[in-house]
């Protein structure tokens, strides 16, 4: 076997991305070609079977995402990598994996949309998806990240989340990041953590594929490890039999997927906190617009207006209680996005009293420092 | 043996009984209902090639009618009725020998 | 036509016709005056030569007619005396070696259709004799010469009937080195000696010996076994037969391993063919432990599964060959072979229809044959002679021979050869195993005329067998001990006789199989009265069939044993060999001859014509004859109505030569005759043979079929006064070529509405059908007819000549 | 007799099943227990591993015989067994991976998947129950629907072409097609064995009785009445021409159409794995 790169490289993101998924143990891609995230898949086709792993292309998005909940079943960490329209056709499986709770992560490259949008562009467009995307109710788990070096460092964390709360999580990268190159260190392996799913410590005949633990998650088992398992779609009770006409279930079985993300926030969402303590501005933002805002409170600081930045790198479940931290002693707050509006919904509910200001940016390039600044400026 | 005999088509030439009769003579099979398990297909009286099945007039858990046999002795064990079943109930063993005396 | 006229204006300027008439020692001389018939045949026209002689057939009566043709410059020659269908062929041949064409040749039956069947008449009969002369004369005066079209001869066999005679037959061909195609019907060859235990005289055991010899046929390279397969349909003629065979399924492949895992899962189970019922089979099965091929086969009769649905799957899991496939449709094979051979044995005679001997209600009377599988150690007794009511080892067994032989009770008046000989070696066997055993045995006569047959007989009288003449008039049952009763006449020491067996076993004999109609029609054969094949010559073709090409061998032909059944197949195999190895052969010129210039293209010939032999040119309007397909019965001469075709030494003005010949004086008392090859005249001679006496006023024209006999040659011979005309043929069905004499019939029922409608008698035109071997059947009608020619009004005759005299215009030739 | 052995007997196939999800929800007279019964008996005759065995579904009446299957079983999306099993199967190769559905899952949602698995030789074997409509839903017009045959959906008759599932399967490269219907159940039994020990792509289409939904509206009300018309217009045909493999009111072709021996897919990915990593091996030492 190959050994996994370490060290320090010049990446671009997607391939710091595949490089992620190999470090966290992924030994499955299931995918489809698409820009912004072919090369991710690109890379993996050539590095997957150096590590004995599977890369296969599926004939669409949809059978990408279908194969990734079966090689999860089977036991192995699996992934897909798409963007906008992609991860449309995902979302019919992506409430798949979630209703049978099969861990694996799902990357969306985000290019300008609606539709087939702006390929070669970036956007922030699918985070609301992200969280809405397929029908009914259900948590999920979503990370941005702001440089190739976290295209690496949150693929290994969306394995580990998606692996301890079995549920698909998402790496809700963008054009940038993904095309852009930088310099990537990776530690060595002994230095990644690495968490894998909860197994079963119970003989076949007690085995409740879907009893949830203490953490409302259920132990795994996978096919083939003489547990005979069912797994269903369906409304199903913890046997994994399908109830499909009883209200009991249903509102057990929902409220559940919901809460073993809500009920388990704190210990998922990671932000980065940019002098905060004293800011009266504060400028919320994920993904690369953040290392904008980042120059932009710099540059304001220079000027003397107390501005701070919050970076979320969760992005669901919403860091509420950071966001409403942030905001309490705050003026006021900023929220820049490649998008019409979308994040900032979720800031202005948790911000309270505290005026938001929202700046949008659509198409080639994303906010500059003086544009973030200027509304900084004007909301002192 | 008779019975056995009479069962056997003859063809014209022939006059005299085989000797070696006992020698085939089937065993004794034992048709095994799971009548609250049976939906009243029919399959199985339709299709059984020695017409060993018919519908009986009770009514099962299921409100149908499931098949009562008729002459188990002429059962000659193909289980056909056993696999065609969609509802696997019922099936076919060969008789223990202690009631053979 | 014109330069064709002069040809023959040429040839009767030159005709010269020698005339031999034969003494045959007593034969014909006995009743008829020969020097008187040759002093008369001097004065006929033409003939520059006559005389009479002992035996002309013999090397110097040849050699007589050979100098004469070269010294006294002979173009035609004519003998009177047997039937051409026994030295025609030896006649033609001494023309030929003096380098004369055979087809000038012609021949005068005065023997067996004159002398023999009037013994007692010798002015009548020298009267017929002269006319039978002078009709060949006149023939011969318009006779052509011809050359024989050559037919190319396929060099493959086909041998239908796979017991020992057809086993034998095969491997003999494929030894010589041709290929054989042997079809039999059942799933394994063998056929009925399989079944027998040991073979007389010899005593040894009947499958041992054969065994081998089936499985060389089932292995040699040469042979193509189709067993299961039924032939279905023979086109062609000799040395090129197209056939069609039907091979029904086995529904087990080759890659059956004869383990027999599947037989005892089947929960089928009927008696077993082969153990005629004795012991059971089941619905997968081999008929017996010898069979070739092994492979298993399935009774799709029986088989659960027989509604194309796989109710039932016993079998099929228990092949670990998975060799059985319920998937096997019956497909058709076709080949083409030169010669065929018909082998397919014989059936048993089936007692029950006797009451009195209470087969299949006494459970202690059985068969022969039922015997031959018990006394056998691979027999469902293991060996043992048991009887059926109690399964004891009977003390007192009496034999009854000729069950279905010799007698009119069974319908069946021929001795089928085996049965005496065959009983005497049961016997034996019974003596052999239980020494104390009491043997009678009840028969008629005891027919041991085979080599070591008399020994046998001996050593069953002094091993204790009883032998008593005079068959029993009837078995009884004794219901307490289920011994029985048999009842009859001691024919030796007149007395009755009721003795009491343990046992009684009928000596079935031998019958013509229920199928050979189905061969018979295949291959346009015919039969004997007791339904057996007939051969082309009792004497000197005894295994040839009429229809060129095709053999017989065994019991198909007649009741034999096995070893004149071998004896009979090798001789087959060697007559179908020489054909082969010469790998052509000549087709009588007798076909057809075309006057395109007169045809009209109504294309009626192409209708009647039994082998598709002709084809209508609608561009060139005139038809076209393939001569090799050609069958040679005339059918289409007699359907042309416009002189378009005529027939190759049958022509229109021949036979109206003979027509005149017989009608030239006392018409009014006279029969004209026309009678077939085959079948009619045949049995002419088949009465002549057998000295049926019949009044002497029949004169009998040959033509190959009664196809030939066209409507204006009856007319003709009316038209000129005959009182009587008879068209005689073979039996509809049984035509040599196919079906041409419907068309004879469809003719005479025209003709005789003709006469209806004129006011004529139509008795006066009479129609017979009649074979080879019903010489009573024509004897009694030439007597029928004699007194319809004493009958006739000599107005009607009158009546005749007017109604019909156009067609003198339209017959006239020379 | 028969009677009091009644209560107490348990069907020697009971282990093959989730006895718990039993009864199935299946009609009277639908064949789609008879194709469980079959597949059970090939099991049985196989004596297949349960453990190492993964039955997976999509939707509709048939979709529910993973659950009833006494081994790893997954129910899917709509349409979407395939890809699923695609990603089990790679993942483990071990498994035995077999897809049970509907012809309207497998040939119209499902039926880009159908091809695509059956073109990369994916060793999974499908199992088709195909009842000529969507029964679940209530009998619509699907893409197995006979010309002129009545629906929910096609009240005048249907006009739309219906797919030739084992010419399809056959065209797209499936290594083994067999098509029987639910009366030739033993045939059935025997193909699935087959199917069950050949490697690659595999595909066994089962005519299965609706009898109340599409026999209701097609003059057949009973299950009786269906096995009747598979009676009466059955012919097998094996190894004859799949494009001429029809099914019409008088005639329905069954039998083996293609057994063919190709590498499959994981096969080949897997033997290109280990020969990468010898390479890189040697790159090492």
């Amino acid at each position: 076997m190959k050994t996994a790169l370490t060290g320090a490289h010049f990446l671009n993101g997607d391939v710091a991305c595949a490089e992620g998924a190999i470090a966290a143990g992924c030994r499955f891609f299931a995918g489809y070609p698409i820009t912004p995230a072919t090369e991710i898949a690109e890379h993996l086709s050539q590095r997957m079977p150096e590590f004995g792993g599977i890369y296969i292309q599926m004939e669409d998005e949809i059978a990408s995402m279908a194969a990734v909940i079966g090689a999860s079943y089977s036991g192995l960490k699996a992934m897909t990598a798409t963007s906008g329209p992609g991860f449309s056709l995902m979302q019919e499986n992506i409430g798949l994996a979630v209703m049978t709770e099969a861990p694996c992560v799902v990357v969306d490259v985000m290019r300008g949309g609606p539709s087939t949008g702006q390929p070669t562009l970036p956007g922030q467009q699918d985070v609301m998806q992200a969280k809405w995307g397929s029908h009914g109710d259900y948590g999920i788990i979503a990370l941005s990240p702001c440089s190739v070096q976290e295209m690496f460092d949150l693929t290994v964390e969306a394995f580990n989340l998606s692996e301890t709360y079995r549920v698909p999580t998402l790496l809700m990268g963008d054009e940038i990041v993904g095309h852009m190159w930088e310099k990537v260190v990776i530690p060595p392996p002994d230095k990644i953590v690495i968490v894998n799913r909860k197994k079963p410590n119970v003989p076949r005949e007690k085995y409740l594929p879907f009893k949830p633990d203490e953490n409302l998650v259920p132990p795994m088992a996978c096919f083939g490890e003489g547990f005979r398992f069912h797994a269903t779609g369906l409304t199903h009770n913890e046997h994994g039999y399908p109830r499909t006409s009883s209200s009991e279930v249903q509102s057990e079985l929902v409220h559940r997927l919901v809460d073993k993300i809500s009920k388990n926030a704190d210990k998922i969402i990671r932000v980065e906190e940019v002098m905060l303590e004293d800011a009266d501005i504060v400028v919320v933002a994920y993904g690369i617009v953040a290392r904008a805002a980042l120059s932009a409170i710099r540059k304001a600081r220079e000027k003397g207006i107390k501005a701070g930045l919050l970076r979320l790198i969760t992005l669901w479940p919403f860091p509420e209680e950071q966001v409403a931290n942030a905001a309490k002693g705050a003026k006021g707050i900023v929220v820049p996005e490649m998008n019409c509006g979308q994040m900032v919904r979720e800031v202005e509910r948790a911000a309270k009293e505290t005026p938001v200001a929202f700046l949008s940016k659509l198409g080639e390039d994303p906010h500059t420092p003086m544009e973030i600044l200027e509304v900084i400026r004007r909301n002192k | 043996m008779q019975k056995f005999w009479r069962r056997l088509s003859i063809p014209e030439k022939m006059r005299h009984a085989p000797l070696d009769l006992e020698k085939v003579k089937p065993a004794k099979m034992e048709i095994h209902l799971i009548k609250d398990e049976c939906k009243g297909c029919g399959y199985c009286i339709e299709y059984c090639p020695k017409k060993v099945l018919e519908e009986s007039d009770e009514i099962n858990a299921r409100g149908v009618h499931p098949p009562r046999v008729v002459d188990e002795s002429k059962c000659i064990n193909c289980s056909f009725c056993s696999i065609v079943c969609p509802d696997f109930a019922i099936f076919v063993t060969e008789k223990k020998n202690k009631e053979e005396k | 036509m014109t330069e064709k006229k002069e040809s023959k204006a040429k040839q009767e300027e030159q005709v010269r016709i020698g005339v031999y008439v034969c003494h045959c020692g007593l034969n014909i001389a006995g009743s008829v005056d020969c020097a008187e018939v040759a002093k008369y045949a001097a004065t006929l026209p033409n003939v520059v030569l006559a005389q009479d002689n002992r035996y002309t057939c013999s090397d110097q009566g040849q050699a007589g007619i050979k100098n004469d043709i070269k010294e006294q410059r002979l173009n035609r020659v004519v003998v009177a005396s047997c039937s051409p269908r026994l030295h025609e062929p030896t006649f033609r041949k001494t023309c030929e070696d003096a380098g004369l064409n055979k087809y000038l040749f012609e021949m005068a039956n005065i023997r067996e259709h004159c002398s023999w069947v009037h013994l007692y008449d010798k002015e009548a009969g020298t009267e017929k004799a002269k006319d039978l002369v002078k009709m060949a004369v006149a023939k011969a005066a318009l006779l052509e010469p011809a050359v024989e079209a050559e037919v190319p001869i396929t060099r493959r066999a086909l041998v239908i009937g796979g017991g020992v005679a057809g086993i034998q037959a095969s491997l003999d061909l494929a030894d010589t080195g041709y290929k054989v195609y042997l079809v039999e019907k059942e799933p394994s060859i063998g056929g009925m000696m399989a079944r027998i235990d040991k073979t007389f005289p010899t005593m040894d055991c009947s499958i041992c010996i054969l065994a081998p010899k089936m499985s060389d046929a089932g292995h040699h390279p040469n042979i193509e076994l189709l067993t299961n397969s039924e032939v279905s349909e023979v086109k062609g003629y000799i040395g090129n037969f197209h056939v069609k065979v039907l091979r029904k399924p086995r529904y087990v492949t080759k890659d059956c391993s004869a383990c027999g895992e599947c037989v005892k899962v089947c929960p089928i189970a009927v008696p077993n063919e082969f153990d005629v019922g004795l012991a059971v089979r089941h619905g997968i099965y081999t008929p017996f432990a010898q069979a070739v091929p092994s492979t298993y086969i399935i009774d799709m009769n029986l088989c659960l599964n027989k509604d194309g649905v796989i109710v039932c799957d016993k079998c099929i899991k228990a092949c670990d060959r998975q060799a059985i496939s319920f998937e096997t449709k019956p497909v058709t094979e076709e080949f083409e072979v030169g010669t065929i051979i018909v082998a397919t044995g014989a059936d048993v005679f089936d007692p029950s229809v006797l009451p009195n001997y209470g087969y299949g209600k006494i459970p202690n009377v059985i068969t022969s044959l039922e015997f031959e599988r018990l006394i056998n150690a691979g027999g469902p007794s293991g060996g043992h002679l048991i009887r059926p009511s109690d399964r004891q080892i009977p003390k007192r067994v009496a034999f009854v021979q000729c069950v279905g032989s010799r007698s009119e009770k069974s319908g069946r008046l021929y001795c089928s050869n085996v049965c005496c000989m065959n009983t005497i070696k049961d016997s034996l066997l019974i003596k052999e195993h239980w020494p104390d055993t009491e043997i009678c045995v009840f028969y008629v006569d005891i027919r041991a005329y085979g080599k070591g047959f008399e020994d046998l007989y001996q050593r069953a009288k002094n091993a204790g067998v009883v032998f008593i003449r005079g068959l029993p008039a009837e078995i009884v049952e004794d219901k307490k001990t289920h011994n029985v009763w048999l009842i009859g006449e001691n024919t030796l020491r007149k007395g009755v006789y009721k003795i009491n067996a343990d046992m009684a076993i009928l000596s079935i004999g031998l019958e013509a199989r229920k199928d050979s109609e189905m061969i018979q029609r295949l291959l346009t054969l015919s039969r004997n009265q007791d339904g057996f094949f007939l051969e082309a010559h009792p004497k000197l073709r005894p295994v040839d069939a009429a229809t060129g090409g095709v053999f017989f061998a065994g019991c198909a032909e007649s009741p034999k044993d096995i070893k004149d059944s071998v004896t009979q197949a090798s001789a087959a195999a060697a007559r179908a060999g020489i054909l082969m190895a010469k790998g052509h052969v000549t087709v009588e010129a007798i076909t057809p001859i075309t006057f395109p210039e007169k045809c009209t293209a109504c294309g009626l010939c192409v209708k009647v014509c039994p082998y598709n032999a002709i084809s209508l040119n609608k561009d060139l309007k005139r038809v076209e004859i393939v001569e090799a397909a050609c069958g040679g019965c005339g059918t289409c001469a007699a359907e042309c109505n416009v002189g378009a075709l005529t027939q190759k030494h049958f022509t229109d003005e021949q036979i109206i030569a003979q027509i005149d010949a017989i009608t030239e004086n006392e018409p009014e008392k006279k029969i004209v005759a026309f009678c077939c090859n085959w079948c009619s005249y045949a049995g002419a001679d088949f009465a002549g043979v057998s000295r049926m006496q019949y009044p002497p006023n029949a004169r009998i024209i040959r033509t190959m079929c009664s196809g030939r006999v066209a409507q204006r040659f009856v007319e003709r011979a009316f038209a000129r006064g005959a009182a009587t005309v008879l068209v005689s043929g073979c039996h509809l069905g049984d035509c040599h070529y196919i079906n041409a004499n419907y068309q004879t019939q469809k003719r005479v029922e025209r003709l005789w509405k003709k006469m209806e409608q004129n006011g004529l008698d139509k008795q006066r035109l009479q129609l017979l059908w009649a074979s080879a071997a019903e010489g009573e059947k024509f004897a009694s009608k030439m007597r029928e007819m004699k007194t319809i020619v004493d009958n006739v009004k000599p107005e009607d005759i009158e009546k005749g000549k007017k109604v019909f005299a156009k067609v003198l215009e339209a017959t006239k030739y020379s | 007799m028969v009677q009091e052995t009644v209560p107490v007997v348990l069907h020697p196939f009971s282990k093959y099943l989730r006895e718990d999800m039993m009864p199935h929800i299946w009609c009277q007279g639908c064949g789609n227990g008879v194709l469980v019964n079959a597949f059970v008996h090939a099991l049985d005759e196989l004596q297949t591993d349960l453990d190492k065995l993964v039955v997976v579904s999509g939707i509709g009446c048939i979709g529910r015989t993973a659950g009833y299957m006494n081994a790893d079983s997954f129910h899917t999306t709509h349409g979407r067994a395939l890809p699923f099993a695609t990603g089990v199967k790679l993942a483990n190769p071990e498994l035995e991976v077999v897809v049970i559905s509907g012809d309207g899952d497998l040939f119209a949602i499902g039926g880009n998947h159908f091809i695509h698995a059956a073109r990369r030789n994916m060793g999974i074997k499908v199992l088709c129950a195909n009842n000529l409509n969507y029964g679940m839903t209530g009998g619509q017009q699907g893409p197995t629907t006979p010309l002129e045959s009545v629906t929910t959906t096609s009240p005048y008759g249907n006009i739309e072409n219906p797919f030739n599932l084992v010419h399809l399967a056959a065209a797209s490269g499936a290594t083994y097609v067999a098509r029987w219907t639910s009366l030739h159940v033993r045939r059935l039994t025997q193909s699935i064995k087959k199917m069950l020990q050949k490697e690659g792509f595999c595909f066994i289409e089962m005519l299965s009785p609706c009898p109340e939904i599409y026999g209701r509206y097609n003059k057949m009300r009973s299950g009786l009445e269906m096995m009747g018309w598979f009676k009466k217009a059955s012919v097998v045909e094996s190894f004859s021409d799949p494009s001429k493999a029809d099914i019409t009111a008088d005639r329905i072709v069954v039998g083996e159409f293609v057994d063919i021996s190709k590498l499959s897919y994981e096969k080949m990915l897997h033997e290109k794995i280990s020969k990468i990593n010898e390479r890189a091996m040697e790159k090492v030492s």
